[in-house]
């Protein structure tokens, strides 16, 4: 029985016959068979149903024929009954399913960075031109002890673990089968090059990048993937997943077609088999399992890594953060509500967490206020959109950031949201290997590397305007925000005042 | 160092080009019996269709033999071999003294004894010359029996049906380019070939040739009788050997060489079609009369000659071949007894590949009407890969390397 | 010699090779739109793209140190240039007998049989100089312009 | 044999000799008076063997990668988590969460098990882990597996008894379980089904049933007396079928 | 800083207790030595004890223990204890001065009975005049907080270590015939006293481990009957909904656990036509005092002790007999710790309770049951 759909194509090719040459580019890239050749007419027609407007088939054009738009045809208005509401409702009577997404929270809830402003000096101090004089990035996450005992001029007592980054900005949980192999090569070697780390997510280590070990946080989550002791020792810092800013609360599984061969070895699961990662780590039920399993990996890697604990930004997220401190993280990560998955319920992704810039401001005020606060480091990710956002979130009392979306953005996402598919045709969110092959980690690490000089460059000059030559004059200065055009309340939970106080 | 090259055609442009490669003094002298600058004898049909023009018949441009330091002796050609005194005694006597010597005399026309041979309008298709004289002697609607099927009879037919010649050809064997083609090709190329207007008689043979003066028929061995204005006689082509006759150079079917292409007298050197060298595919010397052997032979002599070191070992038989606008490729072995034999044929639409293996690897194939990228199977045959993983795979209208084992593809790409 | 290599572990399949070796092949270079919609005979790319998915790569003449095709040719049209070592067809010359086609073991050599018959292959785009056409358009490094390794 | 009196001592301290003796070639050593100590034998990897007198404490043997661990007590929560290789043998009961995402390695309980045992438990190539439970387990056993075996004998069950709690291999995408006894339909997680054994079932139910008698002294003949059943996943895909596209 | 009541902390914990059933009183040592076993369970930011039949010299009189932030309040609430109650005694409870414990506020202790004429005025039986007085100071004076209110027992707790907590009021010292101890693992630090666990009304303590997902649904719910839930924490919830299903609704123990920790929809399905009546009726009724979300308690009153899990069992909690006595705890090594070869060991299953009553009881609103049930029900 086949039943018609009623859910009508969301975008619309326009093809240029002037432009176009028929060199069938657009019909060999596009993985959603949406352009085809018909020799009978010397025509390459498009079937616009499985257009996800990733953009590809425009890149690739060589003569600029293809334009992608909204499909203009429209429903009758209605405020309440939107055209995606209506949507939706098709697509779930049509296949009783949960709504599948990927990427971001994309509703229009306020983008708190937006609402900031930075400072510069002006007379009463110079600012600092970085072109020409130091300006130093270099952060170092891990637990600082209270103290230091010097005896004799040496240390009574040796520094726990740390990561020492160049710049604050390291790339976010992305796990091999989530992502292409080549994505994460990409990745890797950018990290290498800029120092910096990147982190496995839950998908294990692929052989190919315990090279890149001294850079890899390598993550244990709950479905516990690729988790070997040669997987604990080659990372620089073990971080334990709780939840992530796209889908708190909620666990995830990569869907068996995308457990191909090199997946299943990393992953250490047969191929073909669903990678269930169940909601909570089922040794993690309440605050004092979470010690224990941090006591547990330090104690099968002889308490030389930093233990990271990554949480989704909710609402009680100050108390979780203080409660994730004293039970022994030396790094807590706080993924807020906007971050990137490469499939997330879409009514979870869309409604569940909180934003990032007040996650940031309230664990890192809780935790000064608890005499805590060096204890942990703070990671905050959840889309990090620019080197500002990173300026802000620093001033805001983080110690670093974590950029995902960015990341990909720079190796060629398009930002269609369709990851969960698993033809990416950027070569990104896919194990296609016909779709891999097409990001070229060589490529993909330069222009990652790009990114990461051009927002150092930046944050520099940023710094350098407000006077300071060290990142961590920066951290928690929150004297160096002001806000606009936010609520009293809003202003209060950030801490920050209002621009012209 | 004095070298000399007897014959001006494929092998001792190979011969020229590969002496300069090495010895860029020594001084050259070419003893050809043709009046013409190295011209390419396969476009002898193309000339005589008219596809080629005069200008473009030459192998070499004019300046070949001055910017390589070549005297050319044309004309009289060579007539004698002074072994001894390292001397070439042309035709009209001058002597010519060597320290190298090349001997690159080529073919020449196998011409049966037949009744009646002796006329007007009866044509041997090698030389340019014969065809310019053949050309002569045409007009349209004229009728033509060429004896023999093989590859210069049927390149005869193709010119001359061009010029709108009626065309018939008799031949001895069962089939058209039976030394090229199997029966299954063979019956395709026969169709095609017919259906341009080629008259075929097969396992038939002229026993006499008619007319006074003029060829006017021929009579058959089955008794039948053809008329005709005029006789190709395209059987085929044996080595000129003439010029070592009494020299204790070692004779068999061609000069015999081995992989240097030295003879079995020092000093002196034989390639191209009068050459009986080592080859790929045949345990014992062969004589492979094909351009691209007599280049690869004259180049590894030059080369030798000059004081090189270089040897050629691998010739095979192959040949392109065209018939109007269909195509022909074939290289190595037919195939028969003790071959692996894979093939697909569609015979409606002329298509026709097959393989022949031995021990898993190619060591011949035809390909008819598609050959694009048919090189590759000649690769393979003579790099003697093995093919058991792939060889579907080159059964494809145009085979390619996507099947291959990929360290054998990189291997083969990245190199 | 530079030569060019494909990496076929990046090479998309996505034939913009093919249609930049068009362009640079034909009378309009540089106008892609053009070269295809005006130029007649259109170009035969010289660049071979195949595909077996996920498996992808394209190939040109490797412009062999000892040429096949330069030995084999009947007309003495195809010749290696003993400066820069590419290989170029003549084609006025060429009169596609395609003894090159038969013995080039790439299979690189093309049959353009729009006019006369002329066999065409990669001449590394050395009448324009510099990068040739297909490894300067590779969206994503998948052709290698380089000594041999 | 090296033995070491834990009482009173704190984990990091117990651990840290005990690795420490590990490293300089001790082959055996015997902890006496264990009570409560966290992290024993975790992450260990080398060719040792340990005796613990007593009750160790949670997460025994996490992420082991392959040495002998045998315990003359019950043992804590969080045994043989994330355990990737190496042998526990357990004369006394387990509790919660027992060979959590194990992977590797094989676990002997003498007596009775937890909740959520064996959950999440995968195999991978030639790591095929196992849990062999002298007596009865509780809800959620075997619950998300992906691979691995888990036997269940029920040995010294009251008539009215389950052998398993609710939720029995619910969520399950791999492995095998044998239950010695009855099973009721409502027991189990919807994913899983009851089939018969096959030869090879029973060669592979022996070897760890002979060994299960070794180790614990049970006459092999008391384990005969009841047939086995054998539970499968209906297939590696539970959730295949869930989402719509957005 | 904001505090408990002001904010909800969620806190982790590790939860012991010992009962003897014949009501044999024995010395605090063994619970502070069980409690401790468990120290990586909590994190320094509380602890506490409720202990039962400690006070016999009072047993008529209700012992409310408080804490004071200074004098002036100490003296405000005497006044007020005065005004309402006649004090048989009150005095500043003994503590031990300890380097691990800080910032102890001025802890004191109270044995009083409500006046008469004040009951009859207020037109209230004497239990609720005491949980109103409780509530009244609890949610209005600043300064003062009284954590402990039943009779013949005490609960003691502050911030530190439980096993340091119990140093410091020197429980060795005391004899009780049931202990319940708690070592917690809160998610901030409020530095307050009055946070700390056990948590009371009257004689029902109650010490707990997990997070109450249900927490504002269960909060609402009881607010409604008048309670005030001004700690803001599970434990209160717990404690308030045990007080409103036993002592205001009457309601028999199996009952209540059923409603605290009721079965799935399904498991009901498959119950008996009388007990699926029931079962649905009590999910129906009583569905907004389910407590939904990790959790292990141990409840105790005069009468005896109860240990109750979540019903999927998502916190740990192992039970064992030896004699007369009854052992309750997060881990096996706690019990271990004081009974080294325990008769009777075994792993209570998720929502089924441990019920452990004094052989010498009476209780009212319990059941009748027959000898084997009244030490542990399921065991």
């Amino acid at each position: 029985m086949s039943l018609k759909s009623y859910v009508t194509p969301s975008f619309l090719i326009e093809r240029n016959k002037d432009r176009c040459i028929k060199c069938k580019v657009c019909v060999q890239q596009c993985a959603n068979e949406v352009h085809r050749y018909d020799e009978e007419d010397d025509e390459i027609i498009s079937e616009e149903h499985q257009c996800v407007n990733c953009q590809r088939c425009v890149t690739m054009c060589p003569t600029g024929a293809l334009t992608i738009r909204r499909n203009p045809n429209e429903l009758r208005q209605n405020s309440n009954w939107t055209a995606e509401a209506v949507r939706a409702i098709y697509i779930q009577a049509e296949t009783g399913g949960i709504l599948l997404t990927g990427m971001g929270n994309d509703r229009p809830y306020p983008v708190y960075w937006d609402n900031i402003l930075l400072n510069a000096s002006q007379v009463t101090n110079p600012s600092i031109d970085p072109l020409r004089e130091p300006m130093e990035l270099k952060t170092h996450l891990g637990r600082k002890p209270d103290s230091l005992s010097i005896k004799e001029g040496k240390l009574q007592k040796k520094l726990p673990p740390q990561l020492e980054l160049e710049l604050p900005i390291m790339f976010s949980a992305m796990s091999f089968g989530s992502i292409s192999l080549n994505a994460i090569k990409s990745l890797a070697e950018a990290a290498k090059q800029e120092g910096t780390y990147f982190n496995t997510g839950e998908g294990g280590l692929h052989r190919d990048l315990y090279q890149y070990g001294k850079n890899a946080i390598v993550q244990v989550a709950s479905g516990r993937f690729g988790v070997h002791a040669d997987y604990l020792q080659a990372g620089a810092a073990i971080e334990i997943k709780i939840g992530q800013g796209a889908k708190p609360g909620i666990g995830g599984h990569l869907p068996g077609e995308k457990v191909e061969r090199e997946v299943s070895e990393t992953r250490m699961i047969p191929e073909g088999t669903d990678a269930i990662s169940p909601a909570p780590h089922h040794d993690i039920y309440s605050i004092e399992d979470l010690r224990q399993l941090i006591y547990s990996l330090k104690e099968a890697t002889n308490y030389e890594k930093p233990v990271s604990v990554k949480i989704a930004a909710v609402h009680n997220v100050a108390a979780i953060a203080s409660g994730i401190a004293r039970a022994g993280a030396d790094i807590i990560a706080i993924d807020g509500y906007r971050g990137g998955t490469g499939a997330a319920p879409l009514r979870i992704r869309d409604n569940v967490g909180i934003p990032i810039e007040f996650a940031l401001a309230a664990v890192d005020t809780r935790l000064r206020q608890e005499a805590i606060r060096n204890q942990v480091s703070l990671v905050v990710g959840g889309s990090i959109r620019n080197s500002a956002d990173i300026v802000k979130a620093i001033a805001l009392g983080a110690d670093a950031v974590y950029i995902a979306s960015s990341a990909l953005l720079a190796l060629g996402c398009h930002m269609c949201q369709k990851c969960y598919t698993g033809k990416c045709n950027w070569g990104i969110a896919t194990q296609d290997p016909h779709l891999a092959k097409r990001l070229n980690p060589e490529l993909g690490a330069q222009r990652a590397r790009n990114l990461l000089r051009a927002w150092k460059h930046e944050i520099q000059e940023m710094l350098g305007g407000m006077g300071i030559n060290a990142i961590e004059s920066l951290r928690g200065n929150r004297l160096m925000l002001r806000g606009i055009g936010l609520t009293e309340k809003e202003l209060q939970i950030l801490g920050i005042k209002n621009a012209g106080e | 160092m004095e070298y000399c090259i007897v014959g001006n055609s494929a092998a001792a442009i190979g011969a020229v080009e590969g002496i300069r490669g090495v010895d860029k003094k020594g001084t050259m002298t070419i003893i050809s019996d043709e009046p013409y600058s190295v011209y390419s004898r396969p476009l002898i049909s193309y000339y005589l269709a008219g596809k080629v023009s005069e200008d473009k018949m030459y192998y070499r441009p004019p300046e070949f033999y001055q910017n390589m330091g070549v005297e050319l002796l044309c004309g009289s050609g060579a007539g004698k071999l002074a072994v001894r005194e390292k001397t070439v005694i042309l035709r009209d006597g001058t002597k010519k003294k060597y320290d190298r010597l090349l001997i690159a005399t080529g073919g020449k026309p196998f011409v049966p004894p037949i009744k009646g041979l002796k006329k007007q309008n009866v044509h041997t298709f090698h030389k340019w010359d014969d065809v310019k004289s053949l050309a002569e002697e045409l007009s349209a609607g004229c009728k033509a029996v060429i004896i023999g099927a093989g590859l210069i009879g049927v390149k005869a037919a193709e010119a001359l049906l061009c010029l709108g010649v009626e065309v018939s050809i008799i031949e001895l064997a069962d089939r058209v380019l039976s030394s090229v083609l199997d029966e299954q090709a063979a019956a395709i190329a026969q169709e095609v070939m017919e259906e341009h207007g080629v008259k075929f008689v097969f396992g038939d043979t002229v026993t006499e040739v008619l007319g006074e003066g003029r060829v006017e028929g021929v009579s058959l061995k089955s008794g039948n009788k053809m008329e005709c204005d005029m006789l190709i006689v395209a059987i085929g082509v044996v080595p000129n050997t003439d010029i070592v006759k009494d020299t204790g150079i070692n004779v068999n079917r061609g000069i015999v060489v081995n992989e240097r292409m030295e003879t079995s007298v020092e000093d002196i050197y034989a390639a191209g079609d009068v050459a009986e060298g080592k080859n790929l595919l045949w345990a014992e010397q062969r004589v492979i009369p094909i351009l691209p052997n007599a280049y690869k032979q004259g180049e590894t002599a030059g080369v030798n000659m000059a004081g090189g070191n270089k040897s050629f070992s691998k010739g095979l038989a192959m040949n392109s071949l065209g018939f109007f606008d269909f195509k022909m490729t074939s290289a190595g072995m037919q195939g028969g007894e003790g071959y692996e034999e894979i093939y697909t044929l569609k015979a409606e639409d002329k298509f026709y590949r097959k393989l022949v293996i031995k021990d898993n690897r190619l060591v011949g194939f035809i390909a008819l009407k598609d050959i694009d990228r048919t090189g590759i199977l000649t690769g393979l045959i003579k790099d003697q890969v093995e093919i058991t993983k792939f060889k579907e795979a080159l059964l494809k209208t145009e085979p390619g390397f996507a099947e291959w084992p990929k360290e054998l593809r990189k291997e083969r790409m990245l190199s | 010699m530079k030569r060019v290599y494909v990496r076929e572990e990046y090479c998309a399949g996505c034939g913009l090779c093919q249609v930049h070796c068009i362009t640079a092949h034909s009378e309009y270079k540089g106008d892609i739109i053009k070269a295809y919609k005006k130029s007649f005979p259109r170009p035969l790319a010289r660049v071979i793209v195949e595909e077996k998915r996920p498996l992808s790569f394209s190939l040109q003449c490797r412009h062999c140190e000892e040429a096949e095709c330069v030995k084999a040719c009947i007309t003495g049209a195809m010749q290696k240039d003993p400066a820069t070592g590419i290989v170029i067809n003549d084609t006025a010359r060429c009169i596609g007998c395609w003894t090159c086609v038969l013995v080039c073991p790439y299979g690189a050599v093309r049959r353009d049989e729009t006019l006369h018959k002329v066999a065409v292959k990669c001449d590394m785009c050395a009448e324009a100089g510099g990068v040739p056409s297909c490894v300067e358009n590779c969206p994503n490094g998948a052709l290698e312009y380089r000594e041999e390794r | 044999m090296q033995t070491i009196d834990a009482s009173g001592m704190l984990y990091r301290d117990l651990n840290e000799l005990v690795r420490d003796s590990i490293s300089r070639g001790v082959k055996e050593i015997c902890l006496i008076n264990v009570n409560g100590q966290r992290y024993i034998g975790d992450g260990l990897a080398k060719d040792a063997s340990t005796i613990i007198e007593g009750t160790p404490g949670n997460d025994l043997a996490a992420f082991m990668e392959g040495a002998r661990i045998e315990v003359h007590g019950n043992v804590q929560d969080g045994t043989a988590n994330t355990m990737n290789g190496g042998t526990i043998i357990i004369h006394g009961d387990a509790r919660d969460a027992l060979g959590y995402s194990m992977r590797g390695g094989e676990v002997y309980v003498r007596g009775d098990v937890g909740y959520r045992v064996g959950i999440h438990m995968k195999g991978y190539q030639d790591m095929n882990p196992a849990i062999v439970v002298g007596g009865k387990a509780g809800d959620f056993f075997a619950e998300y597996m992906a691979g691995g075996i888990m036997i269940v004998l029920g040995l010294g069950l009251a008539p009215d008894e389950d052998i398993v709690g609710n939720y029995c291999g619910t969520g399950m995408h791999g492995g095998v379980i044998y239950l010695r006894g009855e099973v009721a339909p409502e027991q189990l997680g919807k994913e899983v089904k009851v089939v018969s054994l096959t030869k090879e079932d029973t060669r592979i139910l022996d070897e760890y049933l002979h060994n299960y008698c070794r180790y614990f002294g049970v006459e092999r003949e008391e384990i005969d007396k009841k047939p086995f059943r054998k539970l499968i996943p209906y297939n590696k895909r539970p959730y295949g079928n869930m989402y719509a596209g957005w | 800083m904001l505090r408990e009541g002001q904010i909800r902390i969620p806190s982790g914990c590790a939860i012991s207790g010992i009962m003897n059933k014949k009501g044999r009183v024995f010395g605090g040592g063994d619970i502070i030595n069980s409690i401790a076993v468990m120290h990586d369970r909590s994190n320094g930011l509380g602890g506490g004890f409720a202990a039962y039949g400690i006070y016999p010299e009072f047993k008529e009189e209700y012992a409310f223990h408080f804490f004071f932030d200074h004098t002036a309040i100490k003296n405000e609430i005497e006044a007020l204890l005065k005004k309402n109650f006649i004090i048989a005694s009150g005095e500043a409870i003994p503590v031990r001065k300890s380097n691990s414990i800080k910032d102890a506020p001025l802890i004191w202790r109270y044995f009083v009975r409500p006046k008469h004429r004040v009951l009859v005025k207020q037109e209230v039986d004497e239990e609720e005049f005491v949980v109103r007085f409780v509530m009244r100071v609890n949610s209005e004076i600043d300064g003062a907080y009284i954590f402990s209110s039943g009779k013949n027992m005490g609960a003691f707790k502050g911030v530190g270590y439980p096993e340091d907590i119990g140093e410091f009021y020197r429980l060795e010292e005391y004899s009780g015939y049931i202990w319940t101890a708690h070592g917690r693992f809160p998610t901030n630090t409020p530095g307050w006293w009055g946070g700390a666990h056990p948590f009371t009304l009257l004689d029902c303590s109650v010490v707990h481990n997990g997070e109450i997902s249900s927490y504002d649904a269960n909060r609402r719910q009881l607010e409604m009957y008048g309670y005030k839930c001004v700690l803001q924490t599970d434990t209160e919830v717990v404690a308030y909904i045990f007080d409103y299903l036993m002592r205001k609704q009457g309601l028999p123990l199996d009952v209540i656990v059923k409603a605290m920790a009721s079965p799935f929809w399904h498991e009901i399905d498959r119950m008996n036509k009388k007990e699926k009546e029931i079962l649905r009726a009590i999910r129906v009724v009583y569905g907004g005092f389910l407590v939904n979300g990790p959790f292990s308690i141990l409840i105790g009153t005069n009468q005896g002790m109860i240990a109750l899990n979540d019903r999927i069992k998502l916190r740990p909690s192992i039970a064992a007999t030896k004699g007369d006595y009854l052992y309750v705890a997060s881990e096996e090594a706690a019990i271990r710790q004081v009974c080294s070869k325990p008769e009777h060991m075994w792993m209570p299953r998720g929502g089924e309770p441990v019920i452990g009553l004094l052989e010498t009881s009476q209780p009212t609103c319990v059941p009748v049951r027959t000898e084997q049930e009244k030490i542990a029900i399921n065991s």
